[in-house]
């Protein structure tokens, strides 16, 4: 078959058309792949990282306040805050500090729930085997420990902050009734948290401190006028703090349940209320500027 | 007998005590700083106050100034850093004594073998203490729930508008006082008195003494009104036959009020002297509703309570201060 | 907007480096925490690689060490000589071999080629057969069957060309049809397996010479063979490291004491010694085999005791549930060894090591590789605890004479209901308005009286039952009802405050008494005793003799003599190297006559003495022994004899005069008693009584009014398990916690200090010194103070009482593993507490390797050994049952002629008679069938009469003088028997087992090494005993087994027959020369 | 407080309806028992049923009672051999031994129990008389006139069973026995072939026939009775009668099969 020749002279047979094609494609290929590497030295750009952080990380102002106010996590901060409030010398980080303890407790907390059965048989055990075949067990669990110890000092130390700072003051009042709530909840988080490795410490600190429960006037079967009231030992509140008239199986499922699920819940509710009254009552309170006597109004 | 530091030692070493020791430094020092600050303040204010000329320029912090300095500054890099750096370290505090000390772990629970002393968590160890001068009702549910809702009611009582803000000593003398006293000198007292001093038998044993299961310790606590010898003799005339078994009960339990009411009346006076002792105060105090007035006199006045029923016990041994059939304080 | 303020502190501040610092401190916890994790936490990881390297070091010296052995005996002659024979043989199976090599290659090759065609074949005709068979067998469908069938039929004779292969190499192609192919194939695999049977032959004699060189060599050099050892030492070298667990986890029981969590016991990850797959069973290897200084951190020992772990194998018992410690922790030491505070199962110290026998053999009195326990058990009675302190198992004798009590009275009022209903139910019967009922009434009160007389049969029973156990009630300490009659009034205040002093192996503790409660309690004592018949006046005897008779009769299995280092004999009954100065010459007399008797017999009913009144008022002579044992006023059992374990010698009464009058010449010239005339002083009597009550003399001793007072200490059976805040430490309390002892020097145990707050702790000073957690205590009131007595114990029985109080708890490992076997080794369990309680181990051996206390005596040393008594370690396989039961009970064998050993007169010591129950025979009977794993009930072997011919060779070989039996054995004439060292033959018809009479005669030392019965009597041809001496000629050409022959003419020896041939045999002469008179 | 007051007018208000229906029930009560009270016997109106008792067909013939067991026993009846009396016939094929009595039509009365007690005699080691009647309650004394030890052993079915031994010149063994049951078999456990029958009756119409297999059951009150005739080999056979005052039947014959 004789070589046809095309409009400018090339042949035009099959197989020139087939060598055509391929080096075309070649070319393509090259410059995709050149294009690509390109792309890939200013990662910003790439269509992945776009989908991902929706806004670039200048270092310009409008983007750094679209860092925090775009950011599921850092939108609990304002875009700016106040220059001193930065300082450690006036808020001490405390309720930072507490929050950030929390998130450690409940990570390891969650770890931990995967080893523990709160029946009293495989209660003591599982703590054992935490302590010993675990890798990392014992650690997590020390961990777990004196994270709740920390989260409970910083909780008062940051009660103290706020008070002596005095931003319980108008408009904050609410906010520091919710934050008394989120410590007696924390002080019921540790003491749930303490009956759970059904060890001799744990439950006699339970049973002194549910015996005080005995007592409460009107409602314990030990209180005054408890009795008059009909409470007896079975149906008393104590009763139902345990779940029966000693710290036993039921109890040690009460704590765990209360310990696990539902303080965490409620102390996050309030939480996020507290975090979300910070904010709307103006932010960090201080430190703000001195007002005199005579400023005050009458 | 005393000098046994090894005793003490073990006290303090105890895993569970950790907390409890640390507090006993990290207090001290933020009240420290606390005051630091507020004195700084203090300073300022009476120098504004001095010259009302520059108070009107002043920015009316004792932080660095500077007009042409932003007066906000981004979160992002300002705050975010710190936060980063606090979480850090807090983490690395965790992971050292995690890694040093060892979580407790006693031996399996058992009904049947009572530890000695058996002793509620660190943080309820003032509850515990407060059980050896009150009736668990009082020491277990009405002082706690006292405590809840009077920290919730002091934002609504505090009608003192400064200070709002900032740190100030000279401007809220009162209601700084009244925390101090309330939360260190009296919680975290009880809560270290519970943890150094209780030993076996929830005794008390002086800091550096040997605890020691099977000391034996003789101390009777008398009523008031054994103490001041009520018998009722004179009522058992005045009362209809029915009642007349029950004469020292009743005697008792009348008598009971008498110093229950004076110390009532002794403690709003001290209140009502405190809250007009400076000018200033004086305003705030005439400012304050019936309400608001009614409710912190009835929470100062069971919160001094409770320091003057520990003093009674510990000194003079009295046990209860009215007695009556159905509770007693 | 930009940057305006460059001087802004707090814009400018960079934190970059703060913060690096801050993430690089973390990173170093983190890094920390994995090394805590990996490397902290791990310390056995370095064990087992220090292990590693010693061991491999051990192994390479003893594989250098048996390689040079095997070596020197590979060059000694005879294994030369086997090697040759190897070679040899070697050399005559080559060839064959290599032929039959070659068929069976050719068969294979044969077999590969028609495998194929065969095996098409056979699946193409199993199908159509299967398309055939399908079809129904109807007539519609027979033409289609039909062809079927000529289809599998075509199929068969298909022919298939096979290239079959011939013996040369050469292949030929054969046609084969089905049936040929099946054929061919399996006539191939018959060849086949012919061919390997062939090779195998042809081997044999190589592989019995390789196998007798290698026997030769295990011969030489036991133990593990050179390649053995370097399997060993490769694997030791390249151990992996990794944490080695026995994990344990018996369906539905909780192992552990730990919450119900199954067994998980790392120890083996430290200590790698006890692991069997590094160190075999055969290999056992101590620290100073690895060449470790004793005192280092090296767990490296193997189990010492291998056999104790074939019965409690690793993997079902672990370690921590003997040994204690937690198994599943591995972080430190202390922590695998549980000693610390909150632990509630330390790890035992080695000297208490047994007590994690005890919370399962708790049921046994003898464990075997438990010696300490054993001994503990023993001192647990014999030093008096079992007085004070209760403990499931001992003595429990009481406990079962009230349950019997207890039954019998019920069983009797249900007796009394059901006569009483009997007659109601007549009547009713009499007065039904149907016949239908009043049979039925009728035959309900004829049932009632059967049911009544079963319960008659029941309290029968139980009667015998109590009147055993009665008999059975043993007490530690002697009668002092009898006071009055053995003892010198003044010697009982001195005995009572310096006990130890007069003998200072007494079993009776040591009071702490104030000099006027000596006073009130010797009143006391003095005054309840019986005034009682008086004793007989006895002539004084002859002490000389008396002195002969004590050494000779076996008293020294039991008491000891002499003093210090002088003392000789048993420590179960007391010294009695001072017993002058004490006891009356007539009372012991008696006692030594018959201990057994009592001044007066005890009713438990009416709790009191019977005199003779009680007796004549009914009419009936004052008698009460074992046999008149009832009581007159109210028909129950009565407590007839002496409450000891002393048995009686069954020795005449001057005998008992000449040993009672040796025993009075046993005085101390210095000793001085000054009078003691309180002990008549009415006053004291009650103060003394409440004292004695106090101290609880009445649970060693019987003391008249306190016969059955309850032990005055705390139940011991669950001592182990009470937790440590139950012990009061008093005072000790810190010093304990911080590890002083009492007496002020530090605890230390290897080089550390430890603590002594824990259960052994407070154990072993306890039984040191009770009173020692008294010190420093406000108590002027003597009756405040602690009253438990110091036990006489040294430091080795307080270790092993403490090892028996560790061990008692409550066991927290599943019921199954407790040790209550209900086959022959619960007999043997009974017969052991028998046997501990009556010292039987004192003269006789029972457990092999047990030694006896007259073993040890210088009278039965060297060769007068063969004057023990008898060893009983294969007593059940060689006596008859039934004898052995009479013998029990009365061990002179005769009514008559009873102060002699029934079986062997010739020993000087005596087997006593121990008045045991009947309950306690049948279980000593049944201990020592079991102990020889014997079949029980014994049916007695039917031995063939002799005929003449064969009495005529058994008489032969009976008299030659090859075998001289009747010059050792008693023939009955009392001038042979003198000096005859065997038992009368007369006795074997029922007294000996056939079976083993026959391997007695043929190997005597393997049953009883030591023993003076010659061995070598017969040789063993082909599958029969044959004598090994000449015989005469008629006898020679006997074929049957000689010594079972010998065995049928011993069991039917006749009196006659040995009076006869006793008069041929050479009699025992004096100078041992043997005339032999035809 | 109202609780209590409400169950007490419910509690009275019952107690009044209980009392006032009781009342009436007990009324109509009385009446009932009068009539079950026992009927007397006037001795003017009775009357008297006689009869014999005839066999159909021959008697079975018995072979002599074989007493080696016993030398004693030879030695009494040496002699004369013993048949067993378990059919025994007079002339004219009369049947002895055959119980009598009237079995029904006699309840209404009560019959005060005989005082006289009936004695069973072993002699020569047989018991006489072989087939014997007595009344509920009666005394039975049994005697041992042989010089053997014998066991009598009573095996009834409604009454209760005994079996006592009586050695030779014992005292007589006297019992009694509640229940009517006809024809109680004893035995004796020390010789087989000793057999006998006792016949507990329930009213007094009773007569063992002898020999001449007559009968007459005398006092017999007017009404209708079954008479029944019982022998120990052929079973029982019963007639109904009725007579009036003083009237004396005759001719009530038995006939039983000989199989």
């Amino acid at each position: 078959m004789a070589d046809q020749k095309d409009a400018n002279g090339r042949k035009t047979g099959v197989l020139e058309d087939l060598k055509e094609k391929s080096r075309e494609f070649g070319e393509i290929v090259k410059t995709k792949t050149q294009e690509q590497l390109e792309e890939l030295k200013k990662p910003q750009e790439t269509q992945l990282y776009r989908s991902i952080f929706r806004i670039k990380h200048d270092e310009d102002p409008r983007n750094r306040a679209l860092s925090t106010l775009n950011n599921l996590f850092f939108h609990i901060h304002p875009a700016k805050v106040n220059r001193d409030a930065t300082r450690y010398g006036y808020t001490w980080g405390l309720g930072g500090i507490t929050f950030y303890l929390f998130i450690v407790l409940v990570f390891t907390g969650v770890m931990l729930m995967f080893y523990y059965h709160p029946t009293k048989v495989q209660a003591f055990r599982d703590i054992l085997y935490l302590e010993n075949d675990v890798p990392f067990g014992r650690l997590l669990r020390n961990m777990h420990r004196w994270a709740a110890h920390l989260m409970v000092m910083a909780v008062w130390l940051h009660m103290f902050r706020v008070f002596m700072s005095g931003s319980y003051k108008r408009p904050r009042e609410f906010n520091w009734c919710v934050g008394v709530l989120l410590m007696v909840l924390t002080l019921l988080l540790s003491f749930t948290g303490y009956l759970l490795p059904d060890d001799q410490l744990g439950f006699w600190a339970v049973t002194v401190g549910t015996n005080m429960a005995r007592a409460t006037p009107l409602l314990g079967h030990q209180g005054p006028f408890g009795p008059q009231l009909g409470m007896t030992p079975y149906n008393d509140v104590r009763f139902a703090l345990l779940g029966g008239s000693i710290v036993d199986a039921n109890a040690l499922l009460r704590a765990y349940i209360w310990h696990c699920i539902a303080i965490p819940l409620i102390a996050s509710v309030f939480m996020g209320v507290h975090f979300w009254r910070v904010r709307k009552d103006g932010g960090i309170s201080g430190p703000s500027p001195v007002m005199l006597e005579a400023e005050t109004k009458a | 007998m005393f000098g046994d530091w090894h005793q003490l030692w073990v006290i303090i070493s105890t895993p569970d005590n950790i907390p409890i020791v640390a507090m006993l430094g990290l207090v001290p020092f933020f009240t420290w700083y606390a005051f630091h600050n507020m004195l700084a303040n203090d300073r300022l204010i009476a120098q504004l106050e001095a010259d009302p000329q520059l108070a009107r320029t002043h920015h009316r912090t004792t932080y660095p100034y500077n007009s042409r300095w932003e007066r906000e500054l981004h979160t992002n890099p300002f705050l975010m850093r710190k936060e980063l750096l606090a979480a850090i370290i807090i983490t690395i505090i965790l992971m050292v004594w995690a890694l040093t000390l060892n979580a407790p772990l006693e031996e399996p629970a058992n009904a049947s073998v009572t530890m000695n002393p058996a002793k509620a968590p660190w943080y309820f160890l003032g509850l515990q203490e407060m059980l050896e001068y009150f009736d668990p009702w009082i020491a277990g549910v009405i002082v706690p729930t006292l405590i809840i809702v009077g920290l919730m009611a002091i934002p609504f009582i505090d009608a003192n508008p400064l200070g709002n803000g900032y740190y100030t000593y000279h401007q809220r003398r009162h209601a700084v006082w009244t925390f101090l006293i309330g939360f260190e000198g009296l919680w975290l007292v009880l809560v270290c008195i519970g943890t150094f001093i209780r030993g076996p038998g929830f005794m008390w044993y002086w800091p550096t003494q040997t605890w020691d299961p099977d000391r034996v310790e003789f101390n009777v606590n008398r009523n008031l009104d054994q103490i001041f010898g009520i018998n009722g003799n004179w009522l058992v005339h005045i009362l209809p036959a029915s009642l007349r078994p029950e004469a020292v009960i009743i005697a008792r339990a009348l008598f009971g009020i008498i110093p229950m009411v004076v110390y009532g009346i002794a403690a709003a006076l001290f209140i009502h002297w405190i809250c007009m002792r400076t000018e200033y105060s004086r305003t705030v105090y005439r400012k304050m509703s019936i309400l608001q007035t009614v409710t912190m006199y009835i929470f100062l006045i069971t919160m001094l309570f409770v320091p003057v029923t520990i003093f009674l016990r510990l000194v003079f041994r009295i046990k209860y201060i009215w007695e009556t059939p159905w509770f007693s304080i | 907007m930009p940057e305006l303020q460059p001087d802004d502190p707090i814009k400018t501040r960079s934190y970059a480096n703060v913060i690096l610092i801050a993430i690089f401190v973390l990173l170093l916890c983190v890094s920390w925490s994995f090394y805590q994790e990996f490397i902290g936490l791990r310390p056995w990881r370095s064990y087992q690689t220090r292990f590693a390297e010693s061991y491999s070091a051990y192994l390479q010296k003893q594989v250098r060490d048996r390689e040079a052995a095997e070596k020197a005996v590979e060059s000694s002659a005879d294994y030369q000589k086997l090697q040759a024979a190897l070679q040899q043989a070697e050399a005559v199976a080559d060839p064959q071999d290599k032929a039959i090599k070659q068929q069976s290659d050719l068969v294979d090759l044969q077999r590969a080629a028609i495998l194929s065609a065969f095996q098409t074949d056979r699946s193409l005709v199993g199908s159509l057969i299967y398309d055939y068979e399908v079809v129904p067998n109807t007539a519609a469908y027979r033409s289609e069957k039909q062809s079927h069938l000529q289809a599998v039929l075509d199929a068969e004779a298909k022919e298939y060309s096979v290239d079959w292969p011939e013996g040369d190499g050469k292949t030929v192609t054969r046609t084969f049809n089905y049936n040929q192919l099946n054929d061919t194939f399996n006539q191939l695999l018959d060849q086949k397996a012919q061919l390997t049977a062939k090779q195998g032959d042809i081997d044999q004699p190589v592989k019995d010479a390789q196998a007798a060189m290698a026997k030769l060599i295990s011969d030489k050099l036991p133990g593990l063979t050179a390649d053995q050892l370097d399997g060993l030492l490769k694997s030791a070298r390249d151990m992996d490291v990794t944490l080695v667990q026995i994990n344990v986890n018996p369906p539905g029981t909780q192992i552990n004491d730990i919450g119900g969590v199954g067994l998980t016991d790392r120890c083996q990850s430290c200590h790698v010694g006890m692991n069997p797959k590094f160190v075999p069973a055969a290999l056992t290897i101590t620290k100073a085999d690895l060449g470790l200084p004793r005192s280092n951190d090296a767990p490296f020992t193997s189990h010492p005791d291998q056999d104790l772990l074939t019965w409690h194998p690793l993997d079902t018992f672990g370690c921590s549930p003997c040994h204690g410690g937690n198994g599943r922790a591995l972080d430190t030491v202390e922590l695998a060894h549980g000693r610390y505070e909150h632990w509630l199962w330390p790890l035992n110290y080695p000297e208490n090591y047994q007590a994690g026998c005890q919370q399962c053999h708790s049921a046994d009195a003898w464990t075997e590789h438990a010696p300490v326990l054993n001994e503990a058990k023993i001192l647990f009675r014999d030093r008096g605890c079992i007085g004070c302190h209760n403990y499931a198992g001992f003595d429990s004798q009481g406990q079962q004479l009230q349950d019997t009590d207890r039954e019998i009275a019920s069983l009797e009022k249900e007796k009394v209901d059901d006569n009483q209903k009997i007659p109601i139910l007549n009547k009713q019967g009499d007065q039904a308005p149907d016949n239908a009922t009043a049979q039925r009434l009728y035959a309900e009160a004829t049932n009632l009286t059967v049911t009544v007389s079963k319960l008659d049969a029941r309290v029968e029973q139980l009667d015998q039952l109590s009147h055993s156990l009665q008999q059975e009630v043993k007490r530690v300490g002697p009668d002092l009802k009898e006071v009055r009659l053995k003892l010198h009034p003044e010697w009982i205040p001195y005995w009572l405050g310096h006990t130890w002093n007069f003998d200072p192996t007494a079993q009776m503790p040591q009071f702490r008494l104030e000099p006027d409660e000596v006073q009130a309690i010797s009143a006391f004592i003095w005054q309840q005793g019986l005034k009682g018949p008086a004793l007989d006046k006895q002539a004084p005897g002859d002490p000389a003799r008396g002195k002969d008779l004590f050494n000779s009769l076996g008293c020294l299995a039991c008491h000891s003599i002499g003093e210090g280092s002088q003392k000789i004999g048993g420590d179960i009954a007391d010294n009695l190297s001072r017993e002058g100065e004490k006891a009356n010459y007539d009372y012991i007399v008696r006692w030594i006559h018959n201990p057994r008797v009592r001044s007066a017999p005890y009713d438990p009913y009416l709790h009191r003495d019977l005199t003779s009144e009680d007796y004549t008022k009914h009419g009936l002579p004052f008698v009460f022994d074992v046999d008149h044992s009832r009581s007159p006023v109210d028909g129950h059992e009565l407590v007839v004899q002496q409450q000891t374990i002393m048995p009686d010698f069954r020795l005449s009464w001057q005998e008992a005069r000449d040993i009672a009058s040796f025993l009075m010449t046993q005085k101390d010239a210095s000793s001085h008693y000054d009078p003691a005339p309180f002990v008549n002083d009415a006053s004291l009597y009650e103060k003394g009584r409440t004292l004695v009550v106090h101290y609880g003399c009445a649970g060693c001793h019987e003391i008249s009014g306190l016969e059955d007072a309850s032990r005055v200490g705390t139940d011991l059976t669950q001592e182990g398990s009470k937790p440590i805040g139950r012990f009061d430490f008093a005072l000790l309390y810190t010093k304990a916690q911080d590890g002083i002892l009492p007496d002020g020097q530090p605890l230390k145990r290897g080089n550390e200090y430890s603590s002594w707050y824990d259960l052994k702790g407070f154990f072993d000073q306890k039984l040191a010194d009770p009173a020692v957690f008294d010190e420093g205590q406000y108590k002027p009131d003597p009756m405040d103070r602690l009253k438990m007595p110091k036990p006489n114990v040294t430091q080795d029985q307080i270790n092993a009482l403490t090892s028996f109080l560790l061990g008692s708890t409550q066991s927290t490992l599943p019921p199954s593993y407790q040790y209550l076997p209900t086959d022959q080794r619960q007999a043997i369990q009974d017969g052991w507490w028998i046997v501990t309680k009556y010292n039987c181990i004192g003269c006789h051996q029972i457990d092999i390797g047990q030694r006896t206390i007259l073993m040890d005596l210088p009278a039965y040393k060297g060769d007068n050994a063969i004057n023990l008594p008898p060893v009983l370690t294969s007593e059940g396989a060689r006596v008859n049952p039934e004898w052995l039961k009479s013998f029990l009970a009365n061990p002179s064998l005769s009514a008559t002629d009873t102060d002699r050993d029934g079986v062997r007169q010739y020993l000087k010591v005596r087997m006593p008679t121990f008045f045991l129950s009947d309950d306690e025979v049948r279980k000593l009977v049944l201990f020592f069938g079991a102990l020889s794993s014997q079949q029980q009930p014994f049916i007695p072997e039917k031995l063939a009469p002799l005929s003449d011919q064969e009495r005529s060779v058994a008489r032969a070989i009976f008299t030659s003088p090859a075998a001289p039996c009747l010059k050792c054995h008693m023939t009955g004439n009392p001038a042979h028997d003198a000096n005859a060292t065997a038992p009368n033959f007369l006795l074997a018809g029922q007294r000996l087992r056939s079976a083993w009479t026959e391997r007695w005669i043929t190997e005597p030392a393997t049953i009883i090494p030591g023993t003076a019965m010659p061995s070598g009597l017969f040789v063993r041809q082909g599958n029969r005993w044959v004598f090994n001496a000449p015989l005469p000629p008629e006898a020679k050409n006997y074929t049957g087994d000689e010594a079972d022959l010998l065995v049928r003419y011993l069991m039917e020896l006749t009196p006659q027959e040995q009076a006869m041939l006793s008069g041929r045999t050479p009699v025992a002469a004096k100078s041992g020369s043997s005339s032999v008179k035809k | 407080m109202n609780r209590k007051v409400v169950c007490c007018t419910v509690a009275i208000a019952f107690a009044a309806l209980v009392g006032g229906c009781s009342k009436s029930q007990n009324g109509t009560e009385q009446q009932q028992p009068a009539a079950a009270a026992t009927k007397t016997i006037d001795p003017a109106t009775v009357g008297s049923v006689s009869g014999t008792i005839k066999l159909d067909g021959a008697a079975p013939a018995y072979k002599a009672i074989n007493m080696s067991a016993d030398p004693y026993c030879v030695k009494a009846n040496a002699g004369h051999p013993v048949m067993p009396q378990e059919v025994v016939t007079g002339d004219g094929n009369t049947l002895g031994n055959v119980v009598v009595y009237v079995k029904s039509g006699a309840e209404g009365y009560s019959f005060p129990t005989p005082t006289d007690t009936v004695t069973l005699d072993q002699k020569n080691c047989t018991y006489t008389p072989h087939v014997l009647a007595l009344m509920v309650g009666q005394q039975l004394s049994v005697i041992n006139s042989d010089d053997t030890t014998h066991n009598i052993h009573p095996t009834p079915t409604d009454n209760r069973e005994w079996n006592k031994s009586q050695p030779p010149k014992a005292p007589a063994i006297t019992d009694s026995f509640a229940r009517p049951e006809i024809a109680i078999p004893v035995k004796c456990n020390v010789h087989p072939w000793m057999k006998g029958y006792i016949a507990v009756m329930a009213n007094p119409f009773y007569a063992v026939t002898d020999k001449d297999g007559k009968f007459d059951l005398k006092g017999l009150p007017p009404g209708t009775y079954t008479i029944e005739a019982w022998q120990e080999k052929y079973g029982t056979q019963d007639q109904t009668v009725t007579i009036g005052a003083k009237e004396d039947k005759a001719g009530v014959d038995f006939t039983f099969k000989a199989q």
